[in-house]
């Protein structure tokens, strides 16, 4: 087969959407971890939960002029208000623990999340339209290329963009900087260092339960995505550097499409290019491609 | 270290308490099956067929005196899942038969424990070929499911009929996508020399992103796409592929029971129009008594309304097994084995054979083009026909 | 001599730590080095025992040059140094401690197949005497008091039977009389086994009371070095000390 | 002898006497606990022991599966041969996958070994035309003088008794001593003069080696292999039962395996729910019994003790 360039360009926009939808779960994932310092194995549960609450809301506004999009946001806010539960009522009482129990706990929430969404939804596989307005798709070079692909390689660095001036500009985004550098300090200057864990938890299940939710109209909700996304998001924020958000986008820039290129190449060898990538990085920057090292 | 000897002594009361009971006269049959994860929605209603046909049996008042017991149990997407689930009812259940599995993988190493444990086994969905061939095949498998070989001639003869010369093909990269792919293609070519395989995608089973995929096949140009991905997998290539005008681009013929009705309706919007597909049931067609009568039943056991292609193939398993405990009057396995070999039953398909020389039921499946209609709310495979296997089996 | 250090430098991110430092300390002697918060004490220590990499210079300990060996190939050479935060094996208890330690420098600590328990039991019960500690001999040591855990560290370091002892802040944290008793005991082994000693200290009184020597670090360079009364007098160390007491 | 080592051998002549109570259900749970504790305990010389959390340790167990399988299936040897070669794979690969990871601690470490067994799995799942891909290697029969699944208890019972008994020794001697060191203050230990880079390499050796032992046993107890053994939710259970049973007592490792396969083969018989039932321990376990199983009864009797 011969790959002429407009093949080779939609490939990489392949790549770079599947990036995006990488990138805003794993955002979230690095977020709680910069700040929490806790690696979220249930990250994966709260995406999935955002992809079974978009559709319950789909169903719920139906008829509803944008209806998708009430439910993304809908779904999105209160899977976060789940998140924070849960920060609030179990991972809290671990904080002084070993880095292993929590480690241990957030798995326990990926096997009672999992149970819990299919005791509700069943195991059926669900679906969610794409909204009208991105049905169908543009042409690119003489490709075709899905409005929703294109919609999402807009959004993905929107978000970042506009999480980032949040981050650089807002009170909360500095204390959230500041704990991420120095916890302690942070509770020395007199800033409620326990509401701002919940909310940073609930912010990054809400990246979480965002990512689900738009990807729901691309893929079919059913039990066990959960499990599938959170190797792909550990990936990812591992090689951008644990609990960078910066280092995130890049290794999603990375990972797509290094996986949908692979494919052409060495068709069934993609996979264990990005396992290939992360061991390599761990070897040489265990702090990841724009983290910081650990400061003992 | 008193306390392991308080813990051991515990350990052997709770399991004294739990040992299971002995001497029931029921005839237990173990039934595990992909419940929970993408393929449930095929595992489920195949679980109420089962159900459904035990209780027919037990209400008639059960085989040879005794009732029937059915033990369903998850055992997820994995092979070795099945393999553990289906030892334990065997040593802990103390079950006479097994029937279950979804995927290939399943049957193969369901069958590899029924060959260790001298078990009688009936698979009723797994279709990869050469679990009912040398030198897989041994005395305690049976299927009554459709074969991976059947399944892929009966998509190379309806796509020798369309004037595709250049075909690709996608499928999961396990032995159900490699087999049924492997039996289409030499029969495509058989038909017709002039057909070129252009090229061939293996994602792995479970794959959530298609879109690399789908972009190397459609640059490949192909006339037409077979392809052998399944249930949610086969929902999700296609609600991916849509908007790459996939489906106006290219034809495109589906084993793997996308055209069943789980499937069409798990689609949505999303479900391509026009693609040929193949179901296990359709259950506005064959529109003939025994059909509505059929339908009627499973409708009214599982509450439906519009009844399930799948719980025909638990229930045809089942009826298999009865049926052959019937015909051997006793439970006795080697009896059973005898008594399988050859039998014809009345089933959700009309009569159905189970061939001696290979264990395999003569079994097709129904075949069209998906198409919208008013009848339903959702498409449907239509026309539809039912495509015999016996032509299609050696 | 037995410890030889020459322009030693150390930067982290740009942070300059320790700016060409130079000393000598000859065999047996009590050498102390003082300094305010962030002189670079601790990095100074870190850098000699292998914890941390130099930018430039190099250390030369009982004639053989270690500025490129790794930490435990220093300590082997007998370099014993104890740390600022406790630094103990909190679930074992104070004869496991000591005894891993002792089993460590006897060379045994690859040995698979024997039984450790009855291993140098003389020479652990020897050390923990002489640091007081043999009447919590059983005892885990993590939830043991303060006091004891700083005893303990030392016994650790002893227990490798070192030439000489790095000890950094020995009396960090502890009241005054138990700096008095603290100071008084590493005075009495060190004299007894003649090992050399240099440590880092807070509490001038323990300082001028027990050095042979002081040397005063600030900002990452030695402004002064000599006997206790010499320093005393030196016009920059009071400068510094004055000068940091009126700011806090 | 010392009390402890007599209740150790009555337990070990109890269990020898399982399969004359004829149940074939009791054999077969046993000798897969067997198995599976003797997993959980190589993992806990890494956990417990060294303090080196490995998530990654599935990766052995699948590879000394497939030493064993293929060495049967594919090179013909005889199962003794395949099964002595099988610890040595294990203790080749954990050599090194190992040397990379002790370069670095804690959640990296973790990542890492993560990380490597994820490669071990895919390229497990990946290679069709020697390991099967998704359908894995089946039909490995029980070698001709362990005919019965009796027989093949005793030979497992007879491994792993053997195997406890090296890792017990192990863990007794100064070599232990100083993993335990590590495993408290891996900085102190390199300034007691030990290399503490060499001591964890040496005990995920060792710890691999035992690993692929245990998956050994179970290749050829299950007759069949699949990639899912070197899948990461294998590492997940073998740390859960570690936990379970407690992580800071040598035989908590074994009685959490105990429990876990136990309690999973009665639940999974009365409902599909059995993650979340496990989701729930797990969380209990953390809240209300850090030590584990075996942790809090050692406490319990403690106490008891002092009350006395």
């Amino acid at each position: 087969m011969s790959f002429d360039l407009s093949f080779v360009v939609l490939q990489l926009l392949n790549g770079l959407t599947n990036a995006m939808f990488i990138f805003l779960i794993a955002s979230g994932l690095s977020i709680i971890f910069g700040v929490l310092g806790v690696l979220n194995f249930a990250h994966g549960s709260l995406y999935m939960l955002g992809a079974y609450a978009t559709y319950q809301c789909v169903s719920l506004f139906v008829d509803s002029p944008g209806q998708f999009w009430w439910a993304v946001i809908a779904a999105s806010v209160a899977v976060a208000l789940l998140g924070g539960i849960i920060e609030r009522l179990l991972l809290r009482r671990l904080y002084h623990q070993e880095e292993l129990n929590q480690l241990l706990l957030t798995y326990a929430l990926v096997l009672v999340l999992g149970d819990l969404a299919r005791f509700i939804w069943g195991v059926d596989q669900l679906s969610v339209s794409r909204p009208a307005v991105l049905r169908g798709a543009v042409e690119i070079l003489g490709q075709y290329f899905p409005k929703y692909n294109v919609f999402i390689l807009f959004l993905g660095p929107c978000v970042a963009f506009l999480f980032w001036f949040f981050m650089l500009r807002t009170r909360w985004g500095r204390m959230v900087r500041a704990a991420a550098l120095d916890r302690e300090t942070l509770g020395a200057l007199g800033v409620n260092v326990d509401r701002l864990f919940t909310v940073v938890f609930m912010i990054g299940s809400w990246f979480g339960a965002l990512g689900g939710a738009l990807v729901a109209p691309v893929i079919t909700i059913r039990p066990g995505m959960d499990v599938e996304i959170i190797i792909n998001a550990f990936i990812v924020v591992v090689i951008g550097g644990l609990g960078s958000f910066w280092g995130t986008f890049l290794g999603a820039l990375i990972v797509g499409p290094v996986y949908a290129l692979g494919i052409l190449v060495f068709p069934r060898l993609s996979m264990i290019f990005i396992y290939v990538i992360m061991v390599v990085v761990l070897m040489t920057r265990p702090w990841g491609l724009l983290g910081r090292p650990l400061q003992r | 270290m008193r306390k392991l000897l308080v813990f051991v002594i515990t350990c052997m009361v709770i399991m004294a308490f739990s040992l299971p009971a002995m001497g029931a006269k029921k005839i237990v049959v173990g039934f595990p099956m992909y419940l929970s994860g993408g393929g449930a929605v095929f595992g489920k209603p195949s679980a109420e067929g089962a159900k459904m046909l035990v209780k027919e049996v037990n209400d008639a008042g059960g085989v040879l005196g005794r009732k029937i017991e059915l033990l369903v149990r998850d055992c997820k997407s994995s092979p070795d899942e099945a393999t553990r689930v289906a030892k334990e009812m065997i040593l802990k259940d103390n079950i006479d038969f097994l029937v279950g599995g979804l995927t290939s993988s399943q049957g193969l190493a369901l069958s590899d424990v029924s060959k260790h444990e001298k078990i009688v086994y009936i698979a009723p969905i797994p279709k990869v070929a050469k679990m009912c061939e040398k030198p897989r095949l041994h005395s305690y498998v049976f299927r009554s499911a459709c074969n991976s070989k059947t399944e892929g001639r009966s998509a190379a003869v309806l796509a020798a009929k369309h004037p595709w010369k250049r075909i690709a093909t996608v499928g999961p990269d396990y032995s159900y996508g490699w087999s049924v792919t492997g039996a289409f293609i030499p029969w495509l070519k058989n038909i017709k020399p002039e057909v070129e395989i252009v090229h061939q995608a293996w994602p792995k089973l479970g794959e959530s992103d298609y879109t690399p995929f789908i972009s190397v096949i459609l640059a490949s140009k192909p006339d037409a796409v077979f392809s052998t991905l399944w249930g949610g997998h086969f929902i999700t290539f296609a609600k991916q592929a849509r908007d790459y005008g996939f489906f106006e681009k290219v034809g495109f013929v589906s084993a793997g029971e996308a055209g069943c009705m789980e499937a069409i309706r798990g689609a949505g919007d999303d479900m391509p129009l026009g693609i040929i597909s193949n179901a296990y049931d359709t259950f506005w067609h064959p529109d003939t008594a025994w059909h509505r009568d059929w339908v009627g039943r499973v409708n009214k056991f599982m509450g439906t309304k519009y009844a399930s292609s799948w719980a025909g193939t638990g229930y045809d398993a089942m009826k298999f097994l009865t049926e052959a405990i019937k015909k051997a009057g006793t439970t006795d396995t080697d009896k059973v084995i005898k008594a399988l070999e050859g039998l014809t039953i009345d089933c959700s398909v009309g009569k159905l054979t189970m061939r001696a020389k290979d264990h395999q039921a003569v079994r097709g499946m129904y075949w069209g083009p998906v198409t919208k209609v008013p009848e339903y709310p959702f498409p449907i495979l239509k026309p539809v026909r039912y495509i015999p296997a016996d032509e299609l089996m050696d | 001599m037995i410890l030889q250090v020459d322009n030693l430098a150390k930067s982290f991110d740009g942070f300059i730590a320790v700016a060409g430092v130079s000393f000598q300390i000859e065999k047996g002697e009590l050498c102390s080095i003082i300094g305010p918060n962030g002189a670079g004490k601790t990095t100074v220590f870190n850098i000699i025992t292998g914890h941390l990499s130099m930018d430039k210079g190099r250390v030369v300990f009982n004639g053989m040059d270690i500025s490129r060996l790794p930490a435990h190939k220093i300590c082997r050479l007998g370099l014993g140094r104890s740390f600022q935060r406790i630094n103990i094996f909190s679930r074992l208890t104070v004869f496991e401690n000591i005894q891993a330690a002792v089993l460590t420098h006897r060379g045994k600590s690859l040995s698979f197949f024997t039984s450790v328990q009855p291993l140098f039991q003389e020479e652990t019960e020897e050390i923990l005497v002489s640091v007081g500690l043999q009447d919590h001999r059983d005892a885990v040591s993590g939830p043991l008091a303060y006091g004891f855990q700083k005893q303990l560290e030392l016994g650790i370091a002893l227990a490798s039977n070192p030439k000489m002892l790095l000890l950094d802040e020995p009396t960090a944290g502890m009241s005054r009389q138990e700096t008095k008793g603290t100071i008084e005991l590493i005075g009495k082994i060190v004299r007894e086994k003649g090992l050399t000693l240099l440590f880092t200290e807070h509490d001038m009184s323990v300082v001028f009371s027990i050095s042979e020597r002081i040397m005063v670090l600030h900002q990452g360079q030695l402004i002064a070095s000599g006997p206790p009364d010499e320093v005393r007098t030196n016009q920059d160390v009071q400068k510094i000390y004055i000068g940091e007491s009126r700011c806090s | 002898m010392s009390r402890q080592n007599w209740i150790l051998i009555a337990i070990l002549v109890l269990m020898g006497l399982i399969p004359v109570t004829g149940s074939r259900y009791y054999v077969f749970l046993l000798t897969d606990i067997l198995i599976f504790g003797l997993f959980a305990l190589s993992l806990n010389l890494l956990l417990g022991y060294t303090g080196l959390v490995s998530f990654g340790h599935a990766a052995y167990f699948g590879i000394g599966c497939y030493a064993c399988g293929l060495l049967i299936k594919k090179a013909g040897l005889s199962f003794g041969i395949a099964f002595a070669a099988t610890g040595f794979f294990g203790a080749a690969a954990a050599l090194i996958i190992g040397f990379f990871c002790v370069r670095l601690t804690r959640i990296y470490f973790a990542l890492l070994t993560l990380a490597f067994s994820q490669i071990v799995w895919a390229i497990v799942f990946k290679w069709n035309s020697l390991t099967g891909g998704d359908t894995g290697i089946y039909d490995i029969n029980f070698p001709k003088f362990l005919d019965s699944r009796t027989k093949y208890f005793y030979f497992t019972l007879a491994v792993v008794s053997i195997s406890v008994l090296i890792l017990r020794k192990i863990v007794n001697s100064p070599f232990g001593r100083i993993l335990m060191t590590i495993r408290d203050n891996p900085e102190r230990t390199e300034f007691i003069g030990i290399n503490v880079k060499l001591f964890q390499l040496l005990a995920f050796i060792i710890s691999g080696f035992f690993s692929a032992i245990s998956g050994g046993l179970f290749a050829v107890f299950n007759h069949s292999i699949f990639p899912d053994f070197c899948y990461w939710p294998v590492s997940a259970e073998v740390l859960i039962m570690t936990i379970l049973g407690g992580m800071y007592s040598f035989f908590g490792p074994l009685v959490g395996a105990a429990v876990l396969l136990y309690l999973r083969m009665e639940v999974t018989s009365y409902t599909v729910y059995w993650p979340f039932i496990l989701g729930t321990i797990l969380i209990l376990l953390l809240f209300f019994f850090p030590g584990g199983i075996v942790g809090f009864i050692e406490n319990q009797i403690k106490r008891w003790r002092s009350s006395k």
